[in-house]
Order: C-alpha cells, then structure tokens, then sequence
C-alpha cells in the first residue's frame, strides 16, 4: 500500500505500473484522478490551494485503505493526494486499488474515494476572479457516503 | 491542564492564528469545556464555535465530540467541514 | 470518444493522458484497467487467446459508449480492447471515463466494463499445464448486468 | 437466398470452418429455419445447436432471437456466450 500527501505532480501511468507491479493474481485496477475542475458558468475557478492537517491525514487515509481491503479483495492500493496551490486542469488525488477481480477493485476504489471527501482533513480554498473564497462542503458527500453503510 | 490548540482553513483565518496553547482548570476536561472557554472570548470564536456553524473536533487526529475527554498535553484541533479529493 | 481493438499494448498513462485532454470541465477520470490473472490454485493460466468478430465488435463497443454516455454526464471517454495471445500479467482491456463530477465517471465507466463482458463479442482461450480450452461465460457476469437495467 | 455464416471461438473449432454460405429456400427466411437446416447435418452441429447449449446468433452484427427474419445476403455469427473484457 502506498499512501503519500505531496505537494508536486504525481506521474498517473508510472503509479498505475507500480500497484501491484509483478502481481499475476491481478485481475484488475481501478483508478480515479481528481482534477481541479474550471467551475461552472460564472464561477471561474483559476486555481485553488489546498491545505491540509498532516499528522491526522496520515491517519485517516491509511485506516480508510486498511476498511477497504477488510471489506472488498484487495492485493494492492495507492493513495496521492497533492496540498498547495494547483491550477485548473492539475490532478489534485489519485486512487488507485487492485484486484483479482474486478467487481472489488470499483467498489473499493470509489469507497476510498467518497470516504475520503468526507473523513480526510483536507480544505480548498478557490481562486475566481472576484476574489478567494473557502469550498463549503456538500450535501452530495454525505450522501455518496451513506451508501457504504453496512446493512445492520 | 494544557492542550495544544490547532486551527485550520476558514477557522484558521478568522481566529487569526494556527495554533495556541491552553491552560484549562483541573486535571480533566472535556471538548465542550474547551469550546465554552473559547467563546467567553467573543466573536469571532463565539459566533463561529457555534451550533449555528458545523465545526469540527479532532482530539489527536481522531475526530471527537462535545462530550469527548481532554488530558493534559492532548492536542485538539477546530476546523470546518473538509472538502478533500 | 477513442474506441480500438488491437493486438499491441497500450500505454495505461499516454491514454489517460489523452481522455479529454486540456478539457478544464473534467473534474474526475474514472478507469479500469484489465489484466491476464494467472489462474487460481490448481488452475495456472500461463497466457490466453483472444478472439473476435471484428465487424460486430466495433458496432457494439461504440453504442455501449453512447448508451454510458446517454445515462450519465461523460466529457470524453477511451476503450481499447486487446486481441491475440497474452501471457498471464499482461494488460486486456483499458475503459477510462472523464466526467465533471465523479459519480458519473465511475458510474459511467463500470457500466461499459460490465455491459461489455456481456455484450462485446469476444472470446477468451487459456492456456494451461493442462492444455487449452475456452474460457466458459460466468454467471456472475449477468449478475453485474442486471444492476444497470433501468428502473420501471 | 444465401446467407454469409460466419463462426466464432469453440464453435468455429467444433464445426472446423470459420464460415461459409448457405443457400436457403425461398426469398426471405428466419433464424430458426437457418438452424434447423444446420441441425439436420447430423453432430456436431445437431449438438451444439440445441437448446443445451447457450448459443448465440447475430444478424449483420446485431444480437437476434430465433424468430428474427433473414434476407439474401445478410451475414449470420453463431458463436458460444461472449468472455470479453
């Protein structure tokens, strides 16, 4: 498992090599890169900067991957999540989980993905051309979330 | 007591600071002691550590609530909502 | 969209590099990349061969892409599917989906990977110690289709 | 009529031809009668195409049933369920 905070680029084909390189019991590898997205009409997003609390984001991304691989098959699993200031258009956060199959790997990528918009301590600041302002959170999030709960 | 205090994004801005150290009364304490003590300052810590606005709680990096128990050297951190990924 | 069947491999980070490339709507890029699994215990797969129906393969990839991009929010889209012999570890199929929010991207691209096992005329030969045979279709795929049909 | 019959994985080794065409009678015709003509040469054929075994026939390279209707010059693909992906 790799799990890394980092404030340059990450390289997505030299990551995707990398999960579970050498592993014949792989039968697939899901991934999603996040992207800073430009906005939506009348919002401009020129870039944002994303700050961050290290030594809790540490802990929460890796007991995020640990209940992923204790709910779904998974042999390997890279996190990337950049902080700093990106520009439109730059990959913010790579997720990445292998599989023997591929019904896990999906499951466990887009987990790991919805966990983690609500559970690591991570913020967004946007720049528009009317000035800086925080990303509230969305209510789209939590529901993404709710999902994943277990059936009692 | 003596708790490190942690503050990030918008929180981080509006209380002017990153981080602070506390001294609270006793040997024990809990969040909502913390919280209370904080916004005896007033605004802007009364108006935004408010139920009116959804902060959040980390007692050493672990998310906690308003009943969670504060020892001495504990490191609590007050931000908002996050907005990751 | 960039819909290829082909017997050379293809490059996991050239690709999605490509999917909707300088594209600043793309907020996410959902993929999955399929590889040869080298067979459980007892039944080691040392390579298989991939055949087939070239006139109907296209046909078919090219409206399960419009029907994903029918159901969900796609910005750019990219299948490429492998044919020939591959040895155990080797790269079969890339479905990779950029979309504005990541719902639709993962959404988008599971479905073609699902509808695709199913619909997608090709064939699968292993090779084991024990000797060739066709790979039988699996139950479990139908399964994965079933999710996707729309609700009455 | 003459229909392109085209055979694909295990069926195209069973069968041992890749494809061929067939004449059919009359001017236009159904799946059906295209496979009760090739069922009446006897195993492998007679097998394969039986309601056992989970064949597949495409029109012009589209899925078709039993009851879809066959023209002169339409391709016809029989082949075994699709493991792709």
């Amino acid at each position: 498992m790799k799990i890394i905070v980092q404030e340059h680029d990450f390289d997505v084909g030299q990551e995707l090599a990398a999960v579970a390189a050498g592993d014949l019991g792989v039968g697939g590898l899901a991934s999603f890169v996040g992207r800073v997205r430009a906005g939506d009409a009348g919002h401009d997003v020129a870039s944002m900067t994303l700050e961050h609390y290290p030594a809790m984001t540490q802990k929460v991304l890796e007991a995020l991957v640990a209940e992923a691989a204790q709910r779904w098959q998974v042999r390997d699993a890279t996190v990337i999540h950049r902080v700093g200031r990106l520009a439109a258009g730059e990959q913010i956060v790579l997720v990445a989980v292998a599989s023997a199959h591929r019904g896990d790997a999906f499951a466990a990528c887009e987990f790991i993905m919805d966990i983690l918009k609500t559970r690591a301590p991570f913020w967004k600041k946007e720049q528009t051309p009317a000035g800086e302002s925080w990303v509230e959170a969305r209510g789209s999030d939590d529901v993404a979330v709710e999902r994943w709960q277990p059936i009692e | 007591m003596k708790v490190k205090l942690l503050y990030f994004a918008s929180l981080r801005e509006r209380f002017g600071t990153a981080e602070e150290i506390l001294e609270l009364p006793g040997e024990q304490s809990r969040v909502a002691m913390l919280v209370d003590v904080l916004r005896q300052r007033g605004a802007p810590w009364s108006e935004l550590l408010s139920v009116d606005y959804p902060y959040r709680v980390a007692v050493n990096q672990e998310l906690a609530g308003l009943i969670s128990p504060l020892k001495d050297g504990d490191e609590v951190a007050i931000f908002p909502p996050v907005t990751g990924g």
